[in-house]
């Protein structure tokens, strides 16, 4: 069943072009990767599915600042949601993880989960927290501990604690291995794949070095200055010499 | 395929360039750059000419505010977001008159030598809150001014409450515009020249990010010493030009509207780009003035002129005229803009 | 003498922190530095006067509808002001000050100056207290207080709102990405302060006059306990509100009473030279992580 | 005489020790990687070093000398250039102006100022680091330069201060590879003209095929150090990192 | 010379948003209302009708720097160009600097700030500063309550006194006079405090004075948080009297406003003319046509001087015979005249005050008594009653 799709997204900054003509889909139950170099609109591309950048809009649009453009629809299961508040996308079931951790800084980690839980009820809140500090045991050694302070792997690691607690259906990952430590990020991919299979999330993912995702992801696109360069399902990407080389890193092992 | 639009912004010198309509050296071309340059600096002049006596001294006034506005919109871009630029303004106003009521200095060296001693001391003011950033430092810089006043008040010093007074006058009105508006293009072209300059860059990372000037071997305290010194010099000067002008000085000089109308002109003229505070105490000084007509709701409606201007239009302006001038928009078919790189 | 300081320091110091409580409450959810917040005190003050003595309504129903009022006031100034400029610090910082001006200025204007304006005390009457005489109207003003800060930590810190808005204080954007709505959290913080301060208005003006220079006055005072405290700490607050009262008291008591203001500021330079970030402030410690 | 080295240094934050007793050294013209589990005080290490923090107890003798506690600007101009995990440029300038701050440092001074110049001084370093200097890249202001040019600018900083010793905190996260792959080439080459390096690094396959020692922390103490060889064989190592392929 | 017609122009510069200068101003319309209702000014052979012309300072209220008050009287200078100026400013600082002013376009003016200098600086070069006149006098003010504090050691043996004054030159000054005269007089003074303006909190004085066992609280304040002093003495039922200056306590309102509370305060009114004195008639008739024109009256300085004024300065035009402001000015020199204040003349350009209305101009001194009633006590010449002790006494 087709969860999301973007058709044409089209989106400028002043008269520079962040997205071009970009139409993605992804169906329930699926994680789906994102991958392309840096600059090639990655986050904007995220930003802009989780409505964040009508928000990001409107203020520089208040400030006189550059002018942001959006065109093109996003679909959320089957309803048109271009235009709706990213608060209200939320409550629909979409939550971005942003990228480079920004967390509530002053808050300690288990104040950061519960207002992330917002939307939950009692019982939701205490079972998403339970969800949380197994992914990640080690947060819950730093309940305590002041997020802003902790270093930048531990940040990234709440970062995504923070999305999950607001119980998403779709998942937006923006750039989450960024940061992490190799086993963090091998621990953090077993969970993603975990949380899918026991939440039924579907999970949309950003990444420009893929090789860690090859396991979990079902499809991927390649997008390059914000266009789409490639599609496919996981072998198909993998067949790709050039991804392959560019993503997944694979022919660089062989140097 | 899509029939949206967007609006496309296009430097016009790019348009003159690519529609090949004129020259870059045409008369047009040299009047559209140098007209706006012009157009303050000889309408000003004039304007001291042509206004009744009374307007006069409220053109002084308003380049002496300019020259308030001026320094604090630099000291903000170097971030030293001060709300007390009355500190400054009053020490210099001391110092001067200290200077010419007590040493009996002519007016020629009080005001030279007030500023640069308002400066000193207001620098050493200010060194001990250079720790503080954003918010805090701003509300500490508000206070000082206050504790000062109320030290003056209780201690009596330069004669407290009623402050000193029969201090030595300006020649004439005519030297005094002059003097005033002369000091005014000196602030404001130096400060330009300054903050164009390879030194200046450093202000401007100052507000960037200082860690990383540090890490660039520059030591963020000294540069905001730096920057302080030439920012309350000119308030000192403003200061020790007013006591002379009013032959007065006293407790007021820590008056808080000091402090408030150079963020006020900035912000209304835009923030950070040196002609919008001009732009704005040129605007707001004769304004005020205008409105005493109406006698005690003055302030009323100058406040909520104020609060509606930044509401309408929170970006200042200047950037907003210059963004007119210098920018023209068309409407394009959406998606067919082109990646700048 | 010291049971005097001890009581009277003690409510001078509650005092403080009513005044100062709607300020910070504001700021430390949404971030807008409220310099209306003095002529949001006075009006509060002279709605309830005129409610009381011009239109002869009841003590309550003129300062309950005066709290209302403002706090209406308050969540209308951001709607209509304030969500034009978020994120431009300074022109908020004009903004609500130019508001304050044009508050407290139109009521001089309107001739609120001389001494007639003068809520009276809720119950005459005064009580003894470690032997020293306290009028009651002080005593409620420290019960009232104590209620307000007990419910307004719970608030914060144990209801969902409340952590929505610690959170929209921090990041909003990220605020956002989980649903909160700032907006609307902001609003209700405005409203939230500005009911705070009518609500510390009606309690503390009976002990004096109502007068326009006093809500410049009260503007600089919640500051510098707001200064002190750490701007968004509401323990700081009180903590730093107890320090300046009884400093204050202590000052006019044993030194000068004419030094009484200036020590509060001149502790509050001592107190940020040592903490910049102020006793309970937490940004600054923050930023310092590289 | 040894060139840089750390005799036990801590630092505690509260009750978090971030860095236990660390004693390492490095050798003039050696590049030493830091590897560790995330919070396991790397970057607290590097600003300990680089005088951003100031150790609870230890010393950091940088050629016979104790600079710890010193102001971070003073150590820079020692001679200790670093750049920052979460990038740091000058937003407001434009990217080559962002050079023209540490060009102005009394360390650059000292060696041979730069007067007037600054300017083509700037744009050369960034034409050396990939700044294409025709293009558009380097006069645009930092704030809308992507992810990887900002980077690269970080370095681009050390190398304008001439800094004899390097720091880089996580120089490759956030970086493709192709972008991993150009910038590895010039610290080979800083390393050629001399310069000593430390490098925080994730990205260990790209690390090891440059670092000449490693050294691994975890929860703030030293848990081995060798050539990237050795610390590969290490099974402390591979604990600390969960059994993942090194 | 103002040509036919053209009325005189009578400048009033001041901060109107303080009640003393408000209420002033009005005290100036009544008289100007009078006087053109009687057919205006004789100046030289022509009737010349009064007009006034006021401008809105802001001197009073904090934040406003020197410069926009003297920007203020410069415009009305400048654009109204009043012949005479009456009242001025309010602030010390700001009349003191506005003499330079006055000075320098020649425009005769009454002052009534209570800047302390305003001799000193006369003085200082009377040559220059001939046009400016000045209708207050601090130095009586504490020989007036000196004898009040006599009569009270006579009557009740007091003799310890408390002085508690508000921050500013002016009251530190009258303070200072006061605790001179309680040294010299073998009184006891337990302590001075000062309070900046704008305090709200008064307790720690009326504590000290309480353990100290003091009599008599002498206050001087003009600000409305004062009040609260008086509230705070009744709460802390300290046994002292207060007797001083506390101006929220002046007006005949105050009695409701304070509910009651401030039974057995005595009070001294700088201007005599500001009570209804049932022994001097002008004094009781202006403060009737004013209570007529406006309202009771609230304050108990400016408003009386204020009417003086203006009949000094067109009694001084009509002697002229004309408006040559330097003949005004040896004019008003040599007033003498029965004003609601007492008998009217100058000496070193400021008001003589003394005890007698038939001989000078006089302060006054009353006490709230039971039933809101303010009860004249000193001057003996004008005395309706004697005084006592309040409640908290006996
Ligand atoms: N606020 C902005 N103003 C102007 N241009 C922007 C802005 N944000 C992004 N861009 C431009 O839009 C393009 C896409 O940026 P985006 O951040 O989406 O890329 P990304 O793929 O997420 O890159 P990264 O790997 O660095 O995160 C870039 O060219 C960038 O310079
Ligand atoms: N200023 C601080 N206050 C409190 N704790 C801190 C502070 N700085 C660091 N820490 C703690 O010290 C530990 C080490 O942090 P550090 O940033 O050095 O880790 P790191 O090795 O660089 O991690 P990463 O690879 O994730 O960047 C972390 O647990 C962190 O929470
Ligand atoms: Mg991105
Ligand atoms: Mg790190």
């Amino acid at each position: 069943m087709n969860m999301l799709s973007v058709k044409n997204l089209t989106v400028f900054y002043e008269n520079a072009i962040a997205i071009n003509k970009l139409s993605i889909s992804v169906n329930k139950d699926e994680i789906v990767g994102v991958i392309g170099p840096n600059s090639a609109g990655k986050t904007t591309l995220m930003n802009t599915i989780s409505g964040l950048m009508l928000d990001t809009k409107l203020k520089e649009d208040r400030r006189g600042g550059i002018r942001i453009s959006i065109f093109g629809t996003i679909e959320f299961l089957g309803e048109n949601i271009s235009n709706t508040w990213p608060d209200k996308r939320v409550r629909k079931g979409i939550a971005l993880c942003r990228e480079r951790h920004p967390v509530f800084g002053e808050s300690d980690v288990e104040e950061n989960l519960k207002i992330s839980g917002y939307l939950s009820s009692k019982e939701q809140l205490k079972e998403s927290l339970s969800l949380v500090y197994d992914t990640f045991p080690k947060l819950l050694a730093m309940r305590r501990r002041k997020a802003g302070l902790m270093s930048g792997g531990e940040q990234q690691m709440l970062a995504i604690g923070i999305a999950l607690m607001a119980r998403p259906r779709l998942l937006l990952l923006d750039e989450p291995l960024l940061g992490l430590s190799p086993n963090i990020q091998a621990q953090l991919v077993e969970a993603i794949k975990k949380i899918k299979q026991q939440t039924n999330m579907t999970i949309l993912i950003t990444e420009q070095f893929a090789r860690p995702l090859i396991p979990i992801i079902d499809r991927g696109y390649v997008i390059e200055n914000g266009m789409f360069a490639f599609g496919g399902n996981k072998d198909e990407l993998y067949g790709n010499p050039d991804v392959r080389k560019a993503y997944f890193g694979v022919d660089y092992d062989e140097e | 395929m899509s029939t949206e639009r967007r609006k496309e912004r296009i430097d016009r010198p790019i348009k003159a360039v690519t529609d090949d309509i004129f020259c870059l050296s045409s008369i047009r071309e040299i009047a559209y750059l140098v007209i706006p340059r012009m157009l303050p600096v000889v309408g000003l002049l004039l304007l001291a000419f042509l206004v009744p006596p009374y307007w006069r001294k409220v053109m002084v006034i308003t380049f002496v505010m300019g020259m308030m506005a001026l320094s604090w919109d630099f000291m903000a871009s170097c971030g030293l977001t001060s709300l007390g630029q009355a500190l400054f303004f009053a020490l210099g106003a001391y110092s001067a008159g200290a200077a010419n009521h007590y040493l009996g200095l002519p007016i020629y060296l009080s005001i030279p030598l007030g500023t640069l001693i308002g400066a000193v001391i207001s620098t050493a003011c200010i060194y001990p809150t250079l720790g503080l950033r954003g918010i805090y430092f701003s509300v500490v810089t508000l206070i000082i001014p206050l504790m000062l006043m109320r030290v003056v008040e209780t201690t009596g010093i330069f004669g407290g409450t009623e402050g000193i007074t029969g201090l030595s006058p300006f020649p004439g009105i005519i030297v005094t515009i002059a003097l005033s508006m002369i000091a005014l293009w000196i602030t404001f072209f130096g400060l330009r020249r300054l903050i164009d300059s390879d030194y200046g860059h450093i202000f401007v990372a100052l507000k960037d990010n200082d860690r990383a000037v540090e890490a660039s071997g520059l030591s963020i305290r000294w540069f905001k010493v730096q920057a302080i010194f030439i920012g309350s010099g000119i308030c000192c000067f403003c200061g020790a030009f007013m006591t002379h002008y009013y032959m007065s000085i006293g407790m007021s000089a820590f008056a808080v509207d000091l402090s408030i109308f150079p963020i006020a002109a900035s912000v209304v003229g835009g923030m950070g780009t040196l002609v919008g505070p001009l732009l704005g105490a040129i605007i707001l000084g004769p304004l005020s003035e205008a409105l005493r007509a109406f006698g005690s709701f003055r302030v009323v409606i100058y406040a909520a002129l104020l609060g509606t201007f930044i509401v309408m239009l929170p970006e200042g302006l200047f950037p907003y005229l210059a963004r007119k001038y210098q920018q023209i928009e068309r409407w394009v078919e959406a998606p067919g803009g082109i990646s700048e790189d | 003498m010291l049971l005097s300081v001890l009581v009277y320091g003690f409510i001078n110091s509650v005092i403080l922190a009513m005044v100062a409580l709607g300020f910070s409450i504001t700021f430390g959810i949404s971030r807008v530095a409220n310099f209306s917040h003095g002529g949001f005190y006075i009006l509060g003050g002279i709605f309830t006067w005129y409610g009381l003595i011009k239109l002869g309504m009841p003590y309550f129903l003129s300062a309950g509808l005066s709290i209302i009022i403002i706090g209406a006031l308050g969540a209308l100034m951001y709607k209509v002001i304030l969500i034009r400029l978020r994120g431009l610090e300074l022109s908020e910082v004009i903004a609500t000050l130019s508001l304050g001006i044009v508050i407290l200025e139109l009521l001089r204007g309107l001739g609120v100056f001389g001494y007639e304006f003068r809520n009276p005390v809720f119950m005459d009457g005064s009580v003894d207290i470690l032997g020293v005489g306290v009028g009651i109207q002080r005593i409620i003003i420290v019960c009232a207080g104590a209620l307000l800060l007990i419910l307004l930590h719970f608030f914060v810190h144990h209801t969902k709102m409340g952590l929505a808005f610690r959170g929209v204080a921090q990041q909003e954007h990220t605020a956002l990405s989980v649903g909160i709505n700032p907006d609307l959290v902001s609003m209700l913080s405005l409203a939230m302060g500005s009911v705070m301060c009518a609500l510390s208005a009606v309690l503390i003006l009976p002990l004096g006059v109502i007068s326009v220079d006093e809500g410049y006055d009260i503007l600089i005072k919640a500051l510098a306990v707001c200064i002190i405290g750490g701007l968004e700490s509401t323990l700081g607050v009180l903590v730093a509100a107890f320090i300046i009262g009884y400093i204050e008291v202590l000052t006019s008591m044993y030194i000068s009473s004419a030094l009484t203001s200036v020590v509060p500021l001149a502790c509050m330079l001592g107190i940020l030279l040592v903490r910049p970030s102020g006793i309970f402030g937490k940004s600054k410690e923050i930023e310092e992580r590289v | 005489m040894e060139y840089l080295k750390i005799e036990n240094l801590r630092k505690t934050f509260g009750g978090v020790v971030a860095v236990d007793n660390i004693s390492f050294e490095v050798e003039q013209g050696a590049l030493l990687g830091i590897i560790g589990p995330n919070g396991s005080g790397k970057t607290t290490t590097v600003n300990l070093i680089t005088g951003f923090l100031t150790p609870d107890s230890g010393k950091v003798m940088f050629k016979g000398r104790d600079i710890a506690g010193l102001r971070a600007s003073k150590i820079t101009n020692l001679g200790i250039g670093r750049t920052f995990q979460m990038v740091k440029p000058f937003y407001r300038l434009p990217a080559f102006k962002n050079l023209v701050v540490p060009l102005f440092s009394p360390r650059v001074k000292r060696m041979g100022g730069h007067y007037g110049e600054k300017d083509t001084l700037a744009l050369d370093i960034l034409e050396d680091i990939g700044f294409e200097r025709d293009s558009a890249v380097p006069y645009k202001p930092a704030s809308i330069l992507p992810h990887g040019y900002l980077k690269r600018l970080e370095m681009a900083r050390v190398i304008a201060l001439q800094s004899e010793l390097i720091v880089f905190d996580e120089l490759y996260s956030g970086l493709t590879l192709a972008e991993v792959a150009s910038i590895s080439p010039m610290i080979e080459k800083l390393i050629e003209a001399g310069k000593t390096i430390i490098m925080v690094e994730h990205r260990l396959k790209e690390l090891f095929k440059i670092a000449h020692r490693v050294m691994v922390l975890d929860q703030g103490k030293k848990i081995a150090e060798g050539s990237p060889r050795e610390i590969m064989k290490q099974p402390s190592v591979k604990k600390a990192y969960l059994g993942v392929e090194l | 010379p103002a040509e036919k017609g053209a009325p005189i122009i009578i400048g009033v510069p001041s901060s109107f948003k303080s009640i003393e200068a408000a209420e002033g101003l009005k005290a100036i319309t009544l008289a100007v209302e009078e006087i053109n209702a009687k057919g205006g000014v004789k100046v030289g052979n022509e009737k010349k009708m009064l007009k006034i012309e006021s401008i809105e300072t802001r001197d009073m209220e904090p934040g406003v720097p020197l410069a926009d008050a003297l920007l203020a009287n410069e415009k009305l200078i400048l654009e109204k160009k009043p012949h005479v100026i009456i009242q001025g400013p309010t602030r010390s600082e700001v009349l003191l600097a506005a003499m330079d002013l006055y000075a320098q376009y020649k425009i005769p003016s009454i002052n009534n700030a209570v800047a302390s200098k305003f001799v000193d600086q006369y003085k200082s070069n009377p040559e220059k500063y001939r046009h400016c006149f000045r209708m207050f006098d601090g130095k009586y003010v504490v020989a007036g309550l000196g004898k009040v504090m006599e009569k009270m050691n006579k009557e009740f043996g007091f003799k310890k006194a408390y002085i508690v004054v508000q921050d500013a030159i002016w009251a530190v000054g009258i303070a200072n006079g006061m605790n001179a005269w309680y040294k010299n007089n073998g009184w006891e003074v337990v302590g001075f405090d000062k309070y900046p303006t704008g305090a709200s909190d008064f307790s720690s004085t009326l504590i000290k004075a309480k353990n100290a066992g003091v009599q008599v609280v002498f206050p001087i304040f003009d600000m409305p948080q004062s009040g609260i002093l008086v509230q705070q003495w009744k709460d802390m039922k300290v046994p002292a009297v207060f007797a001083g200056f506390i101006s929220p306590l002046m007006g005949s309102n105050a009695w409701k406003t304070f509910g009651e509370k401030i039974e057995g305060v005595i009070n001294i009114v700088f201007d005599g003319g500001n009570l209804p004195l049932s022994k001097y008639p002008p004094a009781k008739k202006f403060y009737e046509a004013y209570a007529k024109r406006w309202g009771e009256m609230q304050v108990g300085h400016k408003p009386a001087v204020d009417y003086d004024g203006v009949y000094a300065m067109v009694g001084a035009i009509e002697r002229a015979g004309s408006l040559d402001p330097d003949k005004i000015a040896i004019e008003l020199e040599k007033t003498n005249m029965v004003g609601a204040t007492g008998r009217i003349h100058f000496k070193d350009h400021q008001y003589v005050f003394g005890d007698d209305p038939k001989v000078d101009a006089i302060s006054v001194v009353y006490q709230w008594k039971k039933g809101g009633k303010r009860v004249p006590i000193y001057p003996d010449s004008v005395a309706e009653g004697v005084i006592e002790k309040p409640a908290s006494m006996q």
